[in-house]
């Protein structure tokens, strides 16, 4: 359609705030998208009110109050992270993303322990008894192996909401390796410290999902 | 009755033709502007615009009046649907079941009526139905009544949905299936008769009568009605969605099971299987579209009997 | 240092690797590129949608009874799936704000290029990805879910086996969906902050042209709704893969529940497709009137009040599944509250005529064609909210006529209203008049010929997405004739794309700057604009529609309203 | 030492995070007491709302950005108390069989 002539460098336009602002958008994109779940949560929970509370009972509150303070002390960390860097201390902060990263891979490994047990109680797969996969299951008559409807909504809710979450961690932790190699190499730094605070605001947000998650899970029982 | 064919149809039609005729003032009205003034502000006749920004009174008004006209229109439309969400206490239960693709009307005494047979109703006599389905959501609709709602597949100790009519009028009406459910989304139509109460008690009572016989002498056929299988399987050897049940014993048939094509001969065996695992084998030529029925040991066994009797007719 | 501005965007460009041909667009991070790239790729899935509908209207010409079929019911329920999938979220979700919105807000607003013009790019790839995807998913085995991909139905439909693997093409029709969402998510964000941070100075939020309000309000839609349908539609997915039942009865769900999740989205998506055309419009009717709009304000705020209440009125689409009573009225009651900014936004339109000096170019006659279908389109909706004539037209061919008479005769032909518009300002070409005009008649024609016997024939029962319909006259009759105006439209079709096309390749070449007369900024620099969009810091000193101190400054000679430092 | 703890500020969000995890161990503790679900669920829900707020303001400082960023954060939350709303509009009024 045309020749082209010129080429031009675009003048690196930076406006620190209206990128916040953005990364502050997106993140209620992220909001909203587990705004569903919740309020799938929410439906079936004012349905089967009994069955929710016996499911709920064999989570285990220990385990999951550990992983709200282990989130919330990776929060912390975060924080004192890209105030470091501010601050021009470049070694600290990243000696602060090493233990947010070490505390996010410390609440997988725990909610990994967590779901193995799940399995291995069939927890998850019993709800797949009987109904062969790849067959319609709605005429299905729930077999007198299965758990009832609603503690099958309940497992199968807790698996979704609580993955989706993990998926966020691990995003959220191959982030801050980049955000730490970009340290390293000088690219992130006092001066420039935006992508370090989005990484932040997006590590709060996981923390909030999850403040969210952990009492409708473990502690309504 | 006032001769319209059921009791809703006064309101649904009264709201139509007042949201019509607002309608259409406002349509004349916003055309008939438009061109007016294509033609009398047009550049030649007026090349020199005047300058007006807006005008605060007009705008006013031209919010409060559709305010109140659309108000007006919520009311009468609220009143319509109150009256057919409030079933009469002394109207008659006739279950609806719907299935892909078909319908089965179930009438308090166990009498059953397929997509075929229609459903059969006296004349103004408010009828109560729960709609339930097996399998997708469908929709029930009849025109000529103003009446639909969907019949969805429901979790266990959840209710039906529901809606009910009164007919006004004697005649055969069209029943439709308005919610896409499939292949044959545009078959599944079925017919609503409405007879006189004379007509309506003497056509229950043959008909009653001759499910009876069915069922004590050819249980298999009389379950295969009221299954609703005769939707896609004939027995006259026609292809419908699924194989006919015509000669079927002893055919020899190309099945993928698990995707792997092998060929087998029609049996008790087979056809035990295929009953209870309609995804298991797949007759080559056809989709896997049968839905797992829960039928007891007894009904397969009948079944199975009456598909030996269809063999048998062939074979005479 | 400011680098060389000369030349128009067509000539220069922001990548120093790619400097000719087909890279130096695909990996452009210019807005105006990226909106004639989304302008390319909306437009050939168009076609592609229009055949399909031209298909599936030919198969509607004779009734059951005939024999006649043209197209077998398996293939019948791919077509109207995929013809809906492109046609909303392929193109029309996206259309108005991709194209015209990425070429004209940072125009309009005195700004270089968006807030994050990578991002921007990167939204371009993603829609194109997905819409690959979906497009490949009928080759895969279609989905004939209807774009509603309404479950207990979009669970249990057929995967078919493909060479020995098996697909399961409605899981990747959802995937595609999804991805496109995002696509969308990001050009929404990137847009509000635009608007937020990015205006020239003296541009206060109340002297923003009205198609930047409208499309300041689409963008919050976009981001605040996109992300419910898209995990709701992944749940879909889930639910077909996994062992996990959302929305499956047999497990305790509910399929109900999904329909409110999904129309949490898609209610205010209907929103998102109608007000960058409202905002089109807006621009379009002033222009060739010469004239102030009628209450600038009033529509500005008319904008957002309907991105507002648009959130507040899903479950209008669910009043025959059961919802609670409670519910239905309720709804039904918000329903009637959008109605009104939508009139005061029509009457404010027309009233703008009135004492103009209106010219009939081809972009004023898509824009009246759209006040007179949208009107209809809008009335129509009055009988879809009221609930007991819903209750009877409610999945009929009356809402298929309905949402065409609000979509296509409203939001698409505006898109087309808008090219046709700014089609110099874009490519520095002029198309033929005759013919635009000729096309405009025939779309016209043909579109009012198609939809309106469908009303008709939804008032007499006839249900939508049949393959085929019962042999009864009024139904052969109407149908026949909606067919038949499926025939003119789809020739209007084609020779509005041929008008486009002609103009690109044979087109007068012109460099004026504001062939129309338009006061809004986007005029008032260089034709096709330079790399910058203005070849100077911008001042903005004059209200977006005021032609009479437009007209005063063209007289004394001065760019209108604008100081160039 | 004392210095840098100073200039990096350690302090103020170490004190919002022994707030954060004193309301952990509260809400935990408050669950353990029988009383009707409804209670119960409004506690958890009024302690973790109470946790996001102090994680909002303090730990992604919505306390130091310009009005706009609070303007959003209120659309946004309004929007999902209108959908949770307007759902339930329909779930609470369902007839029982």
């Amino acid at each position: 359609m045309t020749e082209q002539t010129a080429t031009v460098e675009i003048p690196h336009h930076h406006d620190e705030t209206g990128t916040r602002l953005g990364f502050w958008l997106f993140l209620y994109t992220e909001l909203f998208l587990f705004a569903a779940f919740f309020l799938i949560y929410a439906v079936y929970r004012s349905n089967y009110l009994v069955e929710f509370r016996t499911a709920a009972e064999s989570l285990n509150t220990g385990i999951g109050t550990q992983n709200t303070i282990i989130l919330l002390a990776s929060s912390l960390t975060m924080v004192l992270s890209l105030n470091a860097l501010k601050a021009g201390k470049a070694r600290m902060a990243k000696t602060f993303l090493q233990f947010t990263i070490t505390l996010g891979l410390a609440f997988l490994v725990i909610k990994g322990f967590e779901w193995g047990a799940k399995f291995d109680h069939h927890l998850f797969l019993q709800t797949t008894k009987g109904i062969a996969a790849g067959e319609g299951s709605l005429l299905l008559n729930p077999s007198a192996e299965m758990l009832p409807v609603g503690q099958v909504l309940f497992f199968g809710l807790y698996f979704i909401m609580t993955g989706t979450h993990a998926l966020h961690i691990v995003i959220g932790l191959i982030w801050m390796i980049i955000v730490y190699v970009w340290i390293s190499k000088g690219s992130i730094n006092p001066d420039n410290y935006g992508t370090l605070e989005r990484c932040g605001l997006y590590w709060h947000l996981v923390d909030l999902i999850w403040i969210f998650l952990f009492p409708l899970y473990y502690l309504v029982a | 009755m006032n001769g319209a064919t059921s009791v809703f149809v006064s309101d649904v039609d009264f709201s139509f033709w007042l949201i019509f005729i607002i309608s259409a003032l406002c349509l004349v009205g916003i055309t008939g502007f438009v061109i007016f003034s294509i033609i009398k502000y047009n550049r030649k006749n007026n090349p020199e615009p005047t300058h007006i920004e807006g005008h605060t009174g007009l705008e006013i008004v031209w919010t409060v009046i559709p305010t109140i006209l659309v108000m007006f229109i919520f009311y009468f439309g609220m009143k319509g649907f109150i009256k057919m969400r409030s079933v009469p206490e002394n109207a008659m239960e006739i279950q609806v079941d719907a299935g892909m693709w078909w319908w089965k009307f179930t009438y308090p005494n166990g009498l059953e009526q397929t997509t075929g047979q229609g459903l059969t109703v006296p004349v103004d006599t408010p009828i109560y139905l729960p709609l339930h389905s097996v399998d997708v959501i469908h929709s029930f609709y009849i025109p000529a009544f103003r009446v639909k709602m969907d019949v969805v597949p429901k979790a266990e100790g959840e209710k039906l949905n529901y809606t009910w009519f009164e007919a006004g009028k004697p005649g055969d009406y069209d029943l439709f299936c308005a919610e896409y459910c499939g292949l044959n989304h545009a078959q599944m139509l079925s017919k609503v008769h409405v007879l006189s109460q004379e007509d309506y008690d003497a056509w229950f009572a043959e008909a009653s009568k001759a499910q009876a016989k069915l069922k004590s002498e050819s249980p298999g056929k009389a379950l295969l009605i009221s299954k609703g299988c005769i939707a896609c399987h004939s027995t006259d050897g026609s292809k419908l969605i699924g194989p006919s049940l015509k000669g079927l014993i002893g055919k020899t048939e190309t099945v993928l099971t698990d995707g792997a094509e092998r060929t087998i001969t029609v049996d008790d065996t087979y056809l035990r299987r295929s009953l209870n695992e309609p995804a298991a084998d797949i007759v080559k030529g056809f989709q896997p579209l049968m839905p797992p029925l829960p039928l007891t040991p007894q009904e397969v066994d009948d079944l199975i009997q009456y598909i030996h009797e269809l063999s048998e007719e062939t074979a005479e | 240092m400011e680098p060389s501005q000369s030349g128009s965007y067509l000539q220069s460009h922001t990548s120093s690797r790619w400097t000719k041909g087909f890279m130096s667009w695909f990996m452009s991070t210019d807005h105006k590129r990226i909106g004639i790239m989304y302008g390319v790729s909306m437009f050939s899935f168009f076609g592609l949608a229009v055949l399909l509908g031209f298909f599936i209207k030919l198969q509607k010409l004779f009734p059951a009874a005939s024999g006649w079929e043209i197209i077998p019911p398996e293939l019948y329920g791919s077509f109207f799936t995929l013809h809906a999938v492109i046609m909303i979220f392929l193109f029309i979700v996206p259309g108005a704000p991709a194209i015209l919105g990425n070429f004209f807000l940072p125009l309009q607003i005195g700004a270089k290029d968006v807030a994050f013009p990578r991002v921007n790019l990167l939204s371009y790839w993603l829609y194109l990805f997905g819409a690959v995807m979906a497009v490949a998913g009928i080759v895969l085995g279609g989905a004939d879910t209807g774009w509603t991909f309404t479950p207990p139905y979009s669970v249990t439909t057929k995967t078919i086996s493909l060479f020995g693997f098996t697909v399961d093409s409605v899981s990747w029709m959802l995937v595609a969906t999804f991805i496109l969402g995002w696509g969308t998510i990001l050009t929404g964000i990137n847009f509000i902050v635009t608007i937020h941070r990015m205006r020239a100075e003296g541009m206060t939020f109340f002297k923003m042209p009205l198609f930047t309000w409208s499309i300041y309000a689409t963008s919050w839609l976009q981001v605040l709704a996109t992300p419910v349908v898209g995990i709701t539609l992944l749940m879909i997915v889930i639910e077909r893969i996994l062992p996990v039942g959302f929305f499956d009865p047999a497990k305790g769900g509910d399929p109900i529940l999904f329909q409110h999740l999904f129309w949490i989205y898609s209610h205010p998506a209907v929103y998102i497709m109608i007000l960058p055309s409202m905002g089109l419009i807006s621009e379009i009717i002033p222009t060739n009137s010469q004239k102030s709009i009628f209450g600038y304000k009033s529509i500005a705020i008319a904008s957002c009040s309907i991105a507002g209440v648009g959130y507040l009125l899903w479950a209008h689409h669910m009043f025959t599944t059961g919802i609670s009573d409670f519910a239905a009225i309720l709804f039904s009651f918000l329903t009637f509250l959008v109605a009104i900014p939508t009139a005061i936004k029509v009457f404010n339109w027309t009233a703008t005529l009135y004492k103009g000096s209106i010219v009939l170019t081809p972009p004023m006659l898509f824009a009246l064609a759209f006040i007179f279908n949208f009107s209809i389109g809008g009335l129509t909706g009055m009988f879809l909210g009221s609930l007991s004539t819903d209750i009877h037209l409610h999945d009929t061919d009356f809402v298929v006529a309905h949402f065409h008479y609000t979509m296509f005769g409203g939001a698409a032909f505006g898109i087309i209203a808008g090219i046709y518009h700014y089609f110099s300002k874009m490519f520095g070409k002029m198309y033929s008049m005759k013919w635009a005009n000729r096309s405009f008649i025939f779309m016209f024609i043909g579109f009012n010929t198609l939809y309106f016997p469908m009303l008709i024939l939804g008032f007499f029962g006839m249900p939508r997405r049949y393959h085929t319909y019962p042999d009864i006259p009024v139904y052969n009759n109407l149908q026949m004739l909606s067919t038949f105006g499926s025939w003119i439209l789809v020739t209007g079709v084609v020779l509005v794309l041929g008008t486009w096309i002609h103009g690109l390749i044979k087109g007068k070449r012109t460099t004026e700057q504001n062939p129309w007369n338009s006061s809004t900024l986007e005029w008032q620099t260089a034709t096709p604009p330079t790399l910058f969009n203005f070849e100077e810091a911008v001042v903005v000193t004059r209200e977006p529609y005021d032609y009479h101190g437009f007209r005063e400054d063209v007289k004394n000679g001065k760019a209108a309203g604008v100081i160039h430092d | 030492m004392k210095d840098i703890f100073k200039s990096i500020n350690v302090l103020n969000p170490s004190i919002v995070f022994i707030v954060l995890v004193l309301l952990t161990i509260t809400t935990v503790l408050l669950s353990g007491i029988d009383v009707s679900d409804s209670t119960a669920v409004i506690i958890a829900l009024a302690v973790a709302s109470i946790k996001a707020a102090l994680v909002l303001t303090y730990f992604m400082h919505l306390n130091h950005e310009p009005l706009v960023f609070k303007v959003f954060l209120g659309v946004a939350f309004f929007t999902l108390l209108v959908i949770f709303l307007l759902t339930f509009s329909d779930y609470s009024f369902r007839e029982m069989s």
